[in-house]
Order: structure tokens, then C-alpha cells, then sequence
């Protein structure tokens, strides 16, 4: 149990850094971003292709990982800047589909949807795979930490107010003086990097990609976590990837002792309530376990 | 792999025949944005309704398609108009993006309540599976274009309706402005009904129509519904019009994907069109305000 | 005299910030043309609003001719005579003008809606000019005469009015001020809330001055114009 | 010995293998039930612990990790998508948990397992190659290859191309189709086009029922070909008679005449055997018979001796009943199981297996030939 | 604007066009604006002074025409460019950053922030601190002249009509612009307050700010504004004193009341 518990921390670590994120892209900035998978893909495959063909140490592979899919962020929010809402909702959805169906194709290079196997992890091997869980824990939230006390800067300072104001009116911000696309860029570049780094430690932590892996489910459970717990928010994002681990694991063992019905219908049951689950808790806090909330007060 | 002007024209019907498959349910999606300003990608689960109750009256109690697809309108409408009194009316308040995010998570409910009742096998209707007529080389499916027709002929009446009439002038009130609308004697919320009602009824007819098209099981719904919003969104969110020539772009444009890339490249193709759509119209073809 | 809308000791407001309104008594005869007046943020509009139905009140009471209305929604309102021209907000910008003021006459019958809108476009010949066009396109003023004539498509017991002369020049205001009398004349109750104080207070038979939430003066319009006190706090001069 | 066994089973209950893997856990089950009514393992009941992968690696990778650490089973089957498959693999390995498989990539094999994987679908050359071989001998010149995106499309190519060449004949044409889509038209037109005698639909359940619509739509006259689990019996539920008639399947399969292939469609009764499920069966025997050979049902002991009971000299067994009573008899078995006679290489590949090819008439499927 | 002013216009533009689709908007403005001024831009209702504005301020494009400020010529160029060059302009329909409270909407419009960088924004240096102590400092002043300390920690959609223009003025402010544009600064305001913000506007001047404001209350342009220019039909009509415009008859006909004139 107690290891089963880690594994599902280390998947509760990868989900809330791809909440963070995506917190910045759409929660701080406004831009709708449903291709966050594509990302992630693009520092999965980044990282597991340089460490396991050109046999880059780790570390760089992640950060490479995080610096590839910091660049595409770049030229997706260039392309899209002018683009609103929804309109950016479907370019993004379609980046993702895009990045998964290329990793499908383009064999010389990805290897197809065999994946890529046999992915480095740090002392896999040389430790038990208990010792390597804990290990990964460790590396995953460390590296959400990291990440939670810079966008928590982030999103509380200057930049983060500008990011706001253009969420709510671009027209302002830019006649507030603030190079709005400028702003853009640079938050989709951040969302995607951190993104990307998160695609990058997954990749080492599972020792497997294909592009089945990054599949528009997944992209639905983070932008369901960060509804969850609260857009906007930074401990939101954490707090939501937190719950719904502990909704898509707990739902196995509640719908394993429901009598009297197949299989199929457990499963059906299961993934029922992740998506009741998930309805009720907006119906009773649309905003969020953590609801945004302003830090800029006049009288400290 | 193109060797003269028929295989292009052929390639062009065909992208129109797919495109008339996401017509209805593209048209649905639009209609309900048109009234209350939020992508509800539970249409995909109104879509899987329809099909299955259209497939329960076809192939179980024998009705004909005529008979059946009215009731796919029902049923999905109803379905449609449940899902938002209960999960999605309370949330509109906290704005469109989380209602859309709860549509995802009811699409996935929706889904597996039918898989509970159905389970996963695959089913097919209850018809005849016609002949292609072919004229000069050219192959068209009569069953298929019985499909396009009911489409463009719901796409116009709601036209008209949503253009014309009393209901749709209120109708588009509601959605730039409900609480003045309230003011002046709408009830919103009752517009708001109409609109889901006809939104998820349309979903369900074109749920039935991929189902008599292809089959249907669970996932009819969802494998469609990323080509539906990208009609919706090509041709302006909240048009009619608008949905119903985003989904010939859409559907042409995936059929080309053996023209420019490789059929494997399908959506990617059909997302480049997109692209190339949203670069010079960044509202959508027909979309009248951003 | 009956009073024809009556309010005693509202308390309302928005959410959490329940108390903007910190028990307001008015009382409106038939027929009776009042204007409020006082600061920015006194409870002006949060006062109207409450009247045509947009807020619950926490406690208190609206009635129109003796029938509450408190706890009716706004078509609840409207569909018992009163018609409401918001502050903010008060046009459908995707709807051409003609809709609009079609909208404005949504629950009356087709023939005199038809012929209400002709009537409008004959007394404001730049909404005529501008039928097919999208409200949206409307200039800040050009959108406050369509507000204006939304609510003139009916034939309401009680107009109540939230500053419509803001943002209209001096002769479109002039004569907005002429229509309204003119309204009034042909026994239309009006509540009306003016920052153009001294010129709604020339038009208005009562005054009223809210500040913060409460009523601090009533009385002949024209009184209260003239009140040296009153001019200096809220009138400006 | 009182706890029970506990096996872990990872079917594609939702997604895109839902069609399969319901049938597929309803005949691991059956195995499962019947060796407890037969007395379990040594005495110990058995318990099939299942979790649904979600035909997704992600979701498959956690299910699998539940399984083994919190039911701690001792070996895990059913697998379906050949990406789940290789995601948890590494997890059996490094827990020393067996992991039978029905996925067809050819790669699952070559992982550094240490012989716990085991395969019951040949590799996709070997199948690949018997059929296009027997398409040959058929008479069919010019085949064409519609594949939907998987990881054997290419492999599959390149071993119809190289075998069309060397019998004379040729690939007339090679598409790779999405999968999750809805309309195949241009694709069908396509094939139309390239003037083939034969199709080889190398695909799935979903998109196999609409290209054989579709092709019966456009008046493809040719043969029709494809894997029997791409077109399993259901699909004369979803699909007319005129539309399904002279489909040929093929897949592997036990001897025909045996007294064992006969028992065992009766043991499925009236529902038809899909490859799949005759795979898993398989493995579920395969897991319970090997701990019973063995003596202790652990993950280790399971590894080394499925080779024992499948293979060599043993008396011919195909259920689980019969081998367990053998077993505890103290008499060597070689068991033979529903999707063939079960012989594992040194990679965990199956091998030795025959080759059903069937067709369909009047909504229901006859036997051409076994080879 | 015969007579030559000896010093060079602030803002000056010419033969601006703009046309929706039909409605000719502007139809070859042509004004300048001398530095140290308050000047008023009136019109009738429709006359394309809020168009102007968003043509001067770079939100939307000219047909034709061109705007030279401070002899750069800044047509079509971004806003934010517009605004860092130091000509900064309000909304007509007060467009609050509705999820900002008003501080932080105030802070908003603060320029030369260095914690808009990334780097800074993490890494707080004293130099973005105290900037945005200083920014916080003039935010309630400002909102103290503007009557709106006490809502300082609402958020923007929490307002009153009249305390969303108040707040559309104060961030214009923030930006300690050269040259401010304020489209109708005070319609819906308290005439109270508005004159308040009148003699506000005047010692802006007096510091040296140039001003530029549509507005259609008399009373605050002829106590404020000098010059005065008046536009129709999206061009310029005439110049003058406030007295001078007054007393034109073609201004009288299209835009004065009775009772401005009587
Ligand atoms: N986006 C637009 N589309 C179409 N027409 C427009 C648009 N914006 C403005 N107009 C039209 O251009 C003209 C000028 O509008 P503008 O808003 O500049 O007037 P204004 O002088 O500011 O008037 P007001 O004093 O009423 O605010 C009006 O007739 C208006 O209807
Ligand atoms: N939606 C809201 N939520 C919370 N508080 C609000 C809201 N709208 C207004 N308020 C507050 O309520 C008070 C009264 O607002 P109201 O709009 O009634 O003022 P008013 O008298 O109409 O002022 P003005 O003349 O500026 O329009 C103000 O302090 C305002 O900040
Ligand atoms: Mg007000
Ligand atoms: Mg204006």
C-alpha cells in the first residue's frame, strides 16, 4: 500500500506542475489553453530522445525538455495572439492533436506509437524500486516547490497584475502602457516550460512514451484540477491535482465493492463518479477549493 | 495520387458528405453559444443519446429512421435540457469557461451512464446499406446524401427561426444581455431552455445520423465532438449559418488530408485549415463580433 | 392620494455587501414625477435596481399600487407596469436598433409594437438612420437615446430612469428633458435619477437626496433646488 | 494456506478497447471460477483482482501499480493496447510479476524483461507473413493495405511488401488511416482507384465496421481480408449480411478437429470466442496451471514454469479443470489452449501456431482451412 | 486656428478618416492641442470624438490621416507605444479591469515598472520595491481626490456607474501622461465632485499638462477649457473661447440647448 500511496504522490507531483502551468497560460493571462498535453509531450520526447539516443546526462535532458517546449510556447502564443477565447481553445486543442499524431508518424524519429522505451531514471536499477519511488518523490516535489514559490512570486508581483489585466481587457492593458503580446509571449513561454519540464520528469519516471500517453484525457483531468482548485490560484492548481489523484484512485476501490454488476459497469460506475464527482464540486464551489483572491491591499 | 478533375471533385463531395455528418451537431453546439455564451462540449454526450435512443426505436421496437430521428431530437433535448438545469445553470454565474469545463466532465457522465446500460459493443441500425449511384466516375451515397438534406434542412428552419422570429430576436437578447433582457419581460431562463432543448435535440438527431452513417457505441459522441467544435469555432461561434459552412470547411478539409499530407495526418490537415481560417478571420468565418 | 409605489424601510444590496441600502422609505403618487439626487456610490441605482426586481432585498418592501413586488423577478415588474432604463448596460449591443426597441416592447402585441417603433424613429431620426445597424456601433450617446426609447415602447404606470441624460450633448439632453415632461404630462409616474440635478429638479414636482444608503432630504423639487445647503453638497453651486 | 491467490487482470474496459476488453475479463473469470470449483491452487481459492486501463498508458501504469502493490497479485494479464502493455511492463519486471499480453507490437518482446512477459499474439511479422503467403496462394496479385495508426502498420508493410515481391504479386497500395474517425470515404476511394483484388484491413473493430460499409457502398468487388479480432462476430450485429458476406478473417488458433477446440467453443457457449478472449483464457490457465506445477504461487514460480506446462511431452490438456487434476496427480501436461497450442519462445514470443482462416456467410462465420 | 500660435502644437493632427463599414466616422479631422492647455473637444452626439480618440490613442486604426504628437509621428501606433511616449486617454464607457480591485487598477496604469520583468518580478529587487511603494503612494492620492479611497480594495465590478469614471480618470492619472484624453470625464458624476475635479484638471495644467477632453456638460468645459473645438459629422467645425464657439450660430443649431445659449 505504502508504495502504491508514493507512486500515486510522484502522478499527484507530475499533474499539479502541469496545473501550474497551466496556471499561468490560462488562469493568470486568460489564454485557453487545451494543447497543455501537447507540451507535455513535446518535453517528454525532447528529454527521452536526447538522453536515450544522443545519451545526454539527465538533468539537461529535463532541461531541455522544459527549454523545447518553452520555444513552441513562444511561437504558439506569437501565432495565436490575436486570437480569443474559444478561438484559441480549438488552435491549441489541434496543437496537441498535431504533436501526437506527428510522434505517430514520424518513425525515423520518435519511434511511432511503438513509444520510446527504456528511459533512463535516476539510480533505477542501482536502488530497489521502492527506494526509486522515494527517490522520485523527492526529485517531483521538490521541483513543484521550486516551481509553486516562483509563479507564486510571479503571479503577486507587477508582472502577475499586468498578466490579470490583460485576462480581463487587452484593450486596457495596452493603453495602460503594456506591450500586451510582449506579455502573452512571455507567459505562454513560462506556462509551457514548466509544462514541458513536467513532460520531461514523467518521461524518466515512467521509463515509457508513446503517443497514446497524451491523449486528450489527460489534458481534461489538469484543466479539470485547476477548475478544481481554483483558477487563478496558485496553491489552487496544487490543491486540485491533489484531488483529483485522490478522485480517479479512490473511485477504484469505492466501485470495487459495489455488488451485482459487471465489470464494464464498475468501470463505468468509476469513471461516472470522477465525472460527478467533478460536476458537484462546481456546482457547490464554482470558484474552486481555493478561490483567487487579490494580495495588493490598500491598508496592509 | 490524384489523376484527374473527377478525383478532386470526388475528394471535394466527400468532404461535404463528412461535413454534413457534423452539421446538425455543430449546429446544436452554436446554438446553444448563441444564447448563453459557453462552448458546451456536452454535446458530444447529447450526440451518443440521440444515436442510441434513435438505435433503441430502430433496431430494438422497429421504427423507421423517420420515426426514430425525431425521437433522438427528444430524448437528447431532454437530456440537454436536465444536464442544465441541474449541473449547468447554477454555474453560469461563475462564468462561460467553468460551465464548459463541466460539460466535459457531463460528456464523460453521459457516457458512462450509456455504457453502463449498454455496455461497449458496437451497434448498428436496423437498414439497408445502399449502393453508391455513380455519375461519370463520380460516387455519391444516396443514404448519405438523404443525411446532408436533413441537415440543411434544420440548419435553415433554425436560421429562420433564430433570425426572424419573436423567439430567436429574444433569443439573441438573452445572450448579449439577460438581465436587461429580464427587464423587458424575457424570461431568461426560459430561453436559455429553449435554446439547450433545440442545441441537445440537434446533437442527438446528428448523433444518429454518424450512428446510421457508421455505428454507434459510447464513444460515437466524443470521437466527433473535436471536429463539431472546430466547425462551430471555423465558421463563428454562435452563428447558425456559421456552424453549418464550418463543417463542410472541416469536413472537406479532412478529406483532403490524403490530397496534402497523408491520411494519417488527417485532423492535423484539418487543423491547419483552421488555422489558416482564424489567422484572417480570427471571429470565424461568420462570426459577427470577437 | 394613493401612493402608487411605495417603499418602506428597504434594506438591500449586492452579496456579501448587503446593506447599500440602509432603509430607504419612499413614497411615489400617481402620476408624480420624482428625481433622486445625491454622491456617486450613495444607493442611487442600487435603489432602482431594487424597485424593478434586480436585487432581493434583505428586508423591507416595494409595493405598486398596494401589490408587492418585492421577491418578483424583473419581468415580474415589468409585467405589472413598470419599465426601468438602467444605468449601465441598458442595450442589447448585437441586436440592431430596430430589434432593440422591438425588445424593448417584447410583451406588448406585434400591431402596436410595429407602430410604437415607427413613432420612435419619427421623433429620433438618428435611430431611424441607423435601424439596421448593430447597437453596438452606437456612439455613447447614440445608445443612451436608444435606451431611452426601449423604454418608451411601452406604456408603463411608473418609468423609472438611472441618469438618462449622461453622456448626451446639451440639445440632446434639452429635449430628452422634453420628452420625459411630455411623458409625465400624459400621467406616467416617473422616478428618476439625475447627476443633471438642477435640471431634473426643474422638470420634477418632488426631490429626493440619498446619501450613503439613506434618504437625507425630501420635498418639493423645487425646494430642495433652491436650498442653499443642498446646492452646495450635491448640486454643485 | 488459507489467503487466496490473487491474479491481477488489466482489460480496456473504457476507450478505445472497450469493444474487447469486457469479453475478455468475462473469460479470465470463467477460467478463474472454474479452477476454484476444481479446488484452486493447491487448496488456496483464487481471486481475479481487475482495474480498467482506460486504453491509456497513464491510467494503465496507475491501475497496474494499484494491482501490484495494494493486491499484490501475482501476475498480471490481459493487457490489450500494445502502449499500456510496454508502460507497465517495466513495473512486472522490476516486482517480479509475469505479465501476459495480447499486443501485437513487435518490440513488447525485446524489453530487458528477464522471461517475465509472455505473448499470446504472434508478432505481427510472423501473422503478417502466414497471411499474406496464403492470400498469395489464394490467387490475390495485387493486394492492397489500408492500416489503422498502430505500432505494426509499418512493420506489416514492409513484410507484405517484401513477400507480394518474392510470390509475383505486388502491394497496389498503402494507406495509414486515423483511427478514432468516423468517415473513411477518400480513403475507400483510394482503394477503389488501385485497381486491387484484395484489401487488407489492418485495423480495429470500429474502423473495420465503416470501411467495410464503406467499401460495400462503393462496390469494391474484390476480397476482403482482415484479422479476426478486427471483426470478431459481433460485427454481423452492427453490419447487414449483403455487407459482411465473403469477408475473410484469420487467426491463430488450436487444431480443428481436436477434441479440445471443440470443447471449448461449447465451454463458451452461444457467445462466439473473439481472438482476444480465446487469448486471455489462455493466460489465465497458463498463470494457475504454472503455479500448481510450481508449488507456490509466486511471481517467480509462475515465470518459470509456464514454459513447463506448455510445452514438451505432458499429456495435451485444454481447460484449466483438467490440468490442475493432472497436475495434483503428479503427471507432466502440455497445455493447449483456445488461441493455439500456447509454445513460448526464449523472448516470451508464441510460436508453432496455426493459422484459422474463416468466412463469412449469411451472418455467421464458416472455416475455410487451418494451416 | 488662422491665428499662429508661437509655440508648436502638442498634439497635432490631420485629415484623420475612419469609416465602419459604411458610417463615415471621421471624415478629415483636422486639430491641434497647444502644450499647457486644457482644451475641449465637443460635438454632437455621433460627431466621432470617442472615434478620434481611439484612432489618437492607437486602439484603432486610421483610414488615413496622421497624428504627430509632440512632433513624433505616432499613427497606428501600438497603444501601449502611445502611451509610453506619454499621451494616455480614457474610456467613454468605463471599461474597469472588473476582477482588479481599484488599487490595482490604479497600479495598473503605473509606467516604468521594473517588475513587469520577469527576472525582477521574482526576484523583487529594492529598485521594483520601491517603485511600487511610490506608485502605491500617488494611487491614494489620487483616489483620495477622486473619492474613492474608500473602495480601494473592491473590485471594479463592485462600483457605481459614477465611481467607474472616477476610476477611469484616476488611472489615466497614474500614468503622469503629458498629454491626457478624457472621453466625457464626468458624465454621471455629482456635480459636486465634478467641480472638483475641474479645478483638479486646472492645477494639472498649472504643472504643466496639456489636456485634451470631450465633454458634454457646459459648465465644467466653460470653466475649465480653453480652447475650445468643436467637430461634426466627424470634422472640424471651430475654434475658439468658449464664449467664441458659444456664440456660433451652426454650434447653437447642432449642439447647444436653450438654455446654454438663452
Ligand atoms: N465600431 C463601429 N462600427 C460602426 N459604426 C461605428 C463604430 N464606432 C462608431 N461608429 C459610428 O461612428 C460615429 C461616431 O461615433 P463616436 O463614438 O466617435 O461618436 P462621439 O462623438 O464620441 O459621440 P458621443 O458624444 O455620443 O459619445 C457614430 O455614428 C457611430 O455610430
Ligand atoms: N455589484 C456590486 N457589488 C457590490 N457593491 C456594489 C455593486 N454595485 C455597486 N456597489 C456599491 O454600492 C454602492 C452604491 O452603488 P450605486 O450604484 O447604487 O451608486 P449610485 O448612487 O448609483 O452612484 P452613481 O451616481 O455613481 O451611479 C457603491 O458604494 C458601490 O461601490
Ligand atoms: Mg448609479
Ligand atoms: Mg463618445
Amino acid at each position: 500500500m505504502d508504495a502504491y500511496l508514493i507512486a500515486m504522490l510522484v502522478f499527484a507531483g507530475f499533474y499539479a506542475l502541469m496545473a501550474l502551468g497551466l496556471n499561468v497560460i490560462w488562469g493568470l493571462t486568460g489564454m485557453v489553453n487545451l494543447g497543455l498535453v501537447g507540451f507535455f509531450a513535446l518535453g517528454a520526447y525532447a528529454s527521452a530522445l536526447l538522453t536515450t539516443k544522443l545519451f545526454w546526462p539527465m538533468p539537461l535532458g529535463w532541461a531541455a525538455g522544459a527549454v523545447v517546449a518553452a520555444a513552441a510556447g513562444a511561437i504558439m502564443a506569437l501565432i495565436v495572439a490575436r486570437l480569443r477565447g474559444d478561438y484559441l481553445a480549438i488552435v491549441t486543442l489541434g496543437f496537441a492533436e498535431v504533436i501526437r499524431l506527428t510522434a505517430s508518424n514520424e518513425i525515423w524519429l520518435t519511434n511511432g506509437t511503438d513509444g520510446i522505451s527504456g528511459i533512463p531514471g535516476p539510480w533505477r536499477g542501482d536502488v530497489s524500486p521502492p527506494e526509486f519511488n522515494l527517490i522520485y518523490l523527492g526529485i517531483v516535489w521538490t521541483a513543484v516547490a521550486v516551481v509553486f514559490v516562483l509563479l507564486a512570486r510571479l503571479s503577486h508581483s507587477p508582472f502577475g497584475r499586468v498578466l490579470r489585466a490583460i485576462r480581463e481587457d487587452e484593450d486596457v492593458a495596452a493603453v495602460a502602457g503594456k506591450p500586451v503580446l510582449w506579455f502573452k509571449v512571455r507567459a505562454f513561454t513560462i506556462g509551457a516550460a514548466v509544462l514541458g519540464g513536467a513532460g520531461a520528469l514523467y518521461a524518466h519516471y515512467n521509463a515509457y512514451i508513446a503517443p497514446d500517453g497524451f491523449a486528450p484525457l489527460l489534458t481534461i483531468y489538469i484543466v479539470l484540477a485547476l477548475t478544481a482548485g481554483g483558477v487563478g490560484a496558485m496553491r489552487g492548481a496544487i490543491i486540485g491535482a491533489l484531488f483529483v489523484i485522490a478522485l480517479l484512485e479512490s473511485t477504484r476501490f469505492l466501485s470495487a465493492i459495489i455488488p451485482g454488476v459487471s465489470p464494464v459497469q464498475k468501470a463505468a460506475l468509476r469513471e461516472g463518479a470522477i465525472a460527478l464527482s467533478l460536476i458537484l464540486l462546481l456546482r457547490f464551489r464554482p470558484q474552486g477549493l481555493i478561490p483567487e483572491k487579490t494580495r495588493t491591499k490598500a491598508t496592509p | 495520387m490524384i489523376q484527374d478533375w473527377r478525383d478532386l471533385a470526388q475528394v471535394l463531395l466527400n468532404g461535404v458528405m463528412a461535413g454534413s455528418v457534423l452539421m446538425l451537431p455543430a449546429i446544436g453546439f452554436n446554438c446553444i453559444f448563441a444564447v448563453l455564451r459557453y462552448p458546451n462540449f456536452a454535446i458530444a454526450g447529447f450526440a451518443t443519446t440521440g444515436a442510441f435512443a434513435g438505435w433503441v426505436a430502430n433496431a430494438v421496437y422497429g421504427w423507421p429512421v423517420g420515426l426514430a430521428l425525431p425521437l433522438a431530437f427528444l430524448v437528447a433535448g431532454l437530456v440537454a435540457l436536465l444536464a442544465e438545469e441541474a449541473a449547468f445553470r447554477p454555474l453560469r454565474p461563475a462564468g462561460p469557461l467553468t460551465v464548459a469545463i463541466a460539460s466535459v466532465a457531463m460528456t464523460l457522465l453521459i457516457e458512462n451512464i450509456l455504457r453502463f446500460s449498454f455496455g461497449n459493443d458496437l451497434r448498428g441500425y436496423d437498414l439497408p446499406i445502399l449502393r453508391d449511384w455513380r455519375f461519370d466516375g463520380i460516387r455519391i451515397n444516396p443514404q448519405q446524401l438523404q443525411n446532408t438534406g436533413y441537415a440543411i434542412v434544420a440548419a435553415g428552419g433554425l436560421f429562420l427561426l433564430l433570425g426572424f422570429s419573436r423567439l430567436g430576436r429574444a433569443m439573441r437578447a438573452v445572450a448579449d444581455n439577460p438581465v436587461l433582457a429580464d427587464i423587458k419581460g424575457v424570461d431568461p431562463n426560459r430561453i436559455a431552455r429553449v435554446a439547450v432543448f433545440i442545441g441537445g435535440g440537434l446533437a442527438g438527431c446528428g448523433g444518429m445520423l454518424v450512428g446510421i452513417d457508421t455505428s454507434i457505441d459510447p464513444l460515437t459522441g466524443f470521437r466527433v465532438v473535436l471536429s463539431v467544435f472546430a466547425a462551430a469555432v471555423v465558421g463563428g461561434l454562435g452563428s447558425i449559418p456559421g456552424a453549418a459552412l464550418g463543417a463542410m470547411v472541416v469536413g472537406v478539409g479532412e478529406e483532403m488530408a490524403g490530397l496534402v499530407l497523408s491520411p494519417a495526418y488527417r485532423t492535423v490537415t484539418a487543423f491547419l485549415a483552421i488555422l489558416l481560417v482564424l489567422m484572417f478571420r480570427p471571429q470565424g468565418i461568420l462570426g459577427g463580433r470577437n | 392620494m394613493t401612493a402608487l409605489l411605495e417603499v418602506e424601510a428597504l434594506v438591500g444590496g449586492y452579496g456579501a455587501a448587503d446593506e447599500i441600502l440602509k432603509g430607504i422609505t419612499v413614497a411615489l403618487p400617481e402620476r408624480r414625477m420624482a428625481a433622486i439626487v445625491g454622491p456617486n456610490g450613495a444607493g442611487k441605482s442600487t435603489l432602482l435596481k431594487a424597485i424593478a426586481g434586480m436585487l432581493r432585498a434583505k428586508s423591507g418592501q416595494v409595493r405598486l399600487s398596494g401589490e408587492l413586488l418585492t421577491g418578483l423577478p424583473p419581468r415580474g415588474v415589468a409585467m405589472r407596469g413598470v419599465a426601468f432604463v438602467p444605468q449601465e448596460a441598458n442595450i442589447f449591443p448585437s441586436l440592431s436598433v430596430r430589434e432593440n426597441l422591438e425588445m424593448g416592447g417584447y410583451l406588448e402585441p406585434r400591431a402596436t409594437v410595429t407602430q410604437r417603433v415607427e413613432g420612435l424613429f419619427a421623433r429620433f431620426p438618428m435611430l431611424a438612420e441607423k435601424r439596421r445597424r448593430a447597437a453596438r456601433t452606437l456612439s455613447g450617446g447614440q445608445r443612451q437615446i436608444l435606451a431611452m426609447g426601449m423604454a418608451l415602447m411601452v406604456a408603463p404606470k411608473l418609468l423609472l430612469l438611472d441618469e438618462p441624460s449622461a453622456g448626451l450633448s446639451p440639445k440632446a439632453a434639452e429635449s430628452l428633458f422634453d420628452d420625459i415632461a411630455a411623458i409625465h404630462a400624459e400621467g406616467t409616474a416617473i422616478l428618476m435619477v439625475e447627476q443633471n440635478a438642477l435640471e431634473a429638479l426643474a422638470i420634477a414636482e418632488d426631490g429626493i437626496v440619498l446619501v450613503d444608503g439613506r434618504v437625507a432630504r425630501t420635498g418639493p423639487a423645487a425646494e430642495l433646488a433652491s436650498d442653499p445647503e443642498v446646492r452646495r453638497l450635491f448640486l454643485g453651486g | 494456506q488459507t489467503a487466496p491467490v490473487v491474479f491481477g487482470a488489466l482489460p480496456p474496459l473504457t476507450g478505445a478497447g472497450g469493444p474487447y476488453g469486457p469479453a475478455m475479463l468475462r473469460a479470465m473469470q470463467g477460467v478463474v471460477e472454474a479452477a476454484n470449483s476444481a479446488g484452486g491452487i493447491k487448496g488456496r481459492q483464487i481471486r481475479l483482482a481487475f482495474e480498467d486501463d482506460q486504453t491509456n498508458p497513464d491510467a494503465g501504469v496507475r491501475g497496474a501499480r494499484k494491482l501490484i502493490d495494494v493486491d499484490r497479485v501475482q501476475a498480471l494479464m490481459g493487457t490489450w493496447a500494445s502502449s499500456v502493455t510496454t508502460a507497465v511492463a517495466p513495473l512486472c519486471w522490476e516486482n517480479r510479476v509475469p505479465l501476459f499480453t495480447v499486443s501485437g507490437a513487435d518490440s513488447i518482446t525485446l524489453l530487458p524483461h528477464q522471461g517475465h512477459i509472455f505473448r499470446t499474439q504472434p508478432n505481427s511479422r510472423l501473422q503478417i507473413e502466414t497471411a499474406t503467403k496464403w492470400l498469395l496462394g489464394k490467387g490475390a496479385r495485387r493486394v492492397f493495405h489500408m492500416a489503422a495508426q498502430s505500432p505494426f502498420a509499418q512493420s506489416s508493410q514492409d513484410v507484405m511488401t517484401e513477400v507480394m515481391r518474392a510470390g509475383g504479386g505486388a502491394v497496389s497500395g498503402y494507406v495509414v488511416y486515423e483511427r478514432d474517425k468516423t468517415a473513411f470515404r477518400s480513403e475507400v476511394d483510394t482503394i477503389m482507384r488501385s485497381r486491387s483484388d484484395t484489401v487488407m484491413l489492418n485495423g480495429y473493430l470500429p474502423d473495420v465496421t465503416i470501411l467495410l460499409r464503406e467499401l460495400y457502398r462503393a462496390g469494391f468487388d474484390g476480397r476482403r481480408f482482415t484479422f479476426a479480432y478486427a471483426a470478431p462476430a459481433s460485427v454481423f450485429g452492427t453490419l447487414p449480411n449483403e455487407v459482411t458476406n465473403g469477408l475473410t478473417t484469420f487467426q491463430p488458433s488450436p487444431d480443428l478437429n481436436s477434441p479440445a477446440f471443440t470443447r471449448l467453443k461449447a465451454a463458451f457457449g452461444s457467445t462466439e470466442v473473439d481472438p482476444y478472449s480465446a487469448q486471455v483464457h489462455d493466460h489465465a490457465t497458463m498463470a494457475i496451471l504454472a503455479a500448481a506445477q510450481g508449488g507456490d504461487a509466486t511471481g517467480t514460480v509462475i515465470r518459470d514454469n509456464v514454459r513447463k506446462i506448455c510445452q514438451g511431452d505432458g499429456e495435451k490438456v485444454d481447460n484449466v479443470t483438467d490440468g490442475l487434476r493432472l497436475i495434483a496427480a503428479g503427471r507432466a501436461v502440455n497445455f493447449e489452449g483456445a488461441s493455439g497450442p500456447c509454445e513460448f519462445d526464449e523472448r516470451g514470443d508464441i510460436r508453432g501456431t496455426k493459422f484459422r482462416y474463416e468466412v463469412a456467410e449469411g451472418g455467421a462465420y464458416r472455416v475455410l482451412e487451418l494451416v | 486656428m488662422t491665428e499662429s500660435s508661437p509655440q508648436p502644437a502638442l498634439l497635432e493632427i490631420s485629415d484623420l478618416r475612419r469609416s465602419f463599414g459604411g458610417v463615415v466616422a471621421l471624415n478629415g479631422l483636422a486639430l491641434q492641442v497647444r502644450p499647457g492647455t486644457v482644451t475641449a473637444l465637443i460635438g454632437p452626439n455621433g460627431a466621432g470624438k470617442s472615434t478620434a480618440f481611439q484612432c489618437i490613442s492607437g486602439v484603432i486604426r486610421p483610414d488615413a490621416g496622421r497624428v504627430i504628437f509632440d512632433g513624433q509621428d505616432i499613427t497606428g501606433l501600438r497603444p501601449d507605444r502611445i502611451t509610453g511616449a506619454g499621451l494616455v486617454r480614457s474610456f467613454q464607457i468605463a471599461r474597469g479591469i472588473p476582477r482588479l480591485t481599484v488599487l490595482e487598477n490604479l497600479l495598473l496604469y503605473g509606467q516604468a515598472q521594473p517588475g513587469e520583468g520577469v527576472a525582477a518580478a521574482i526576484l523583487r529587487p529594492a529598485a521594483m520595491r520601491a517603485r511600487e511603494e511610490a506608485l502605491r503612494e500617488r494611487a491614494r492620492a489620487v483616489a483620495a481626490r477622486l473619492n474613492l479611497t474608500r473602495v480601494l480594495d473592491n473590485q471594479a465590478a463592485a462600483l457605481s456607474g459614477g465611481q467607474k469614471k472616477l476610476m477611469e480618470i484616476g488611472r489615466a492619472l497614474m500614468a503622469e501622461p503629458r498629454l491626457l484624453l478624457l472621453d466625457e470625464p464626468v458624465a454621471g458624476v455629482n456635480p459636486s465632485l465634478s467641480a472638483e475635479i475641474a479645478s483638479h484638471i486646472g492645477s494639472l495644467r498649472d504643472e504643466g499638462m496639456t489636456v485634451l477632453i470631450v465633454e458634454h456638460h457646459m459648465d465644467f468645459v466653460a470653466s475649465l477649457c480653453d480652447p475650445v473645438i468643436v467637430m461634426a459629422e466627424g470634422r472640424f467645425l471651430v475654434q475658439g473661447s468658449f464664449e467664441q464657439v458659444a456664440a456660433d450660430a451652426r454650434v447653437q443649431e447642432a449642439y447647444m440647448g436653450r438654455r446654454v445659449h438663452a
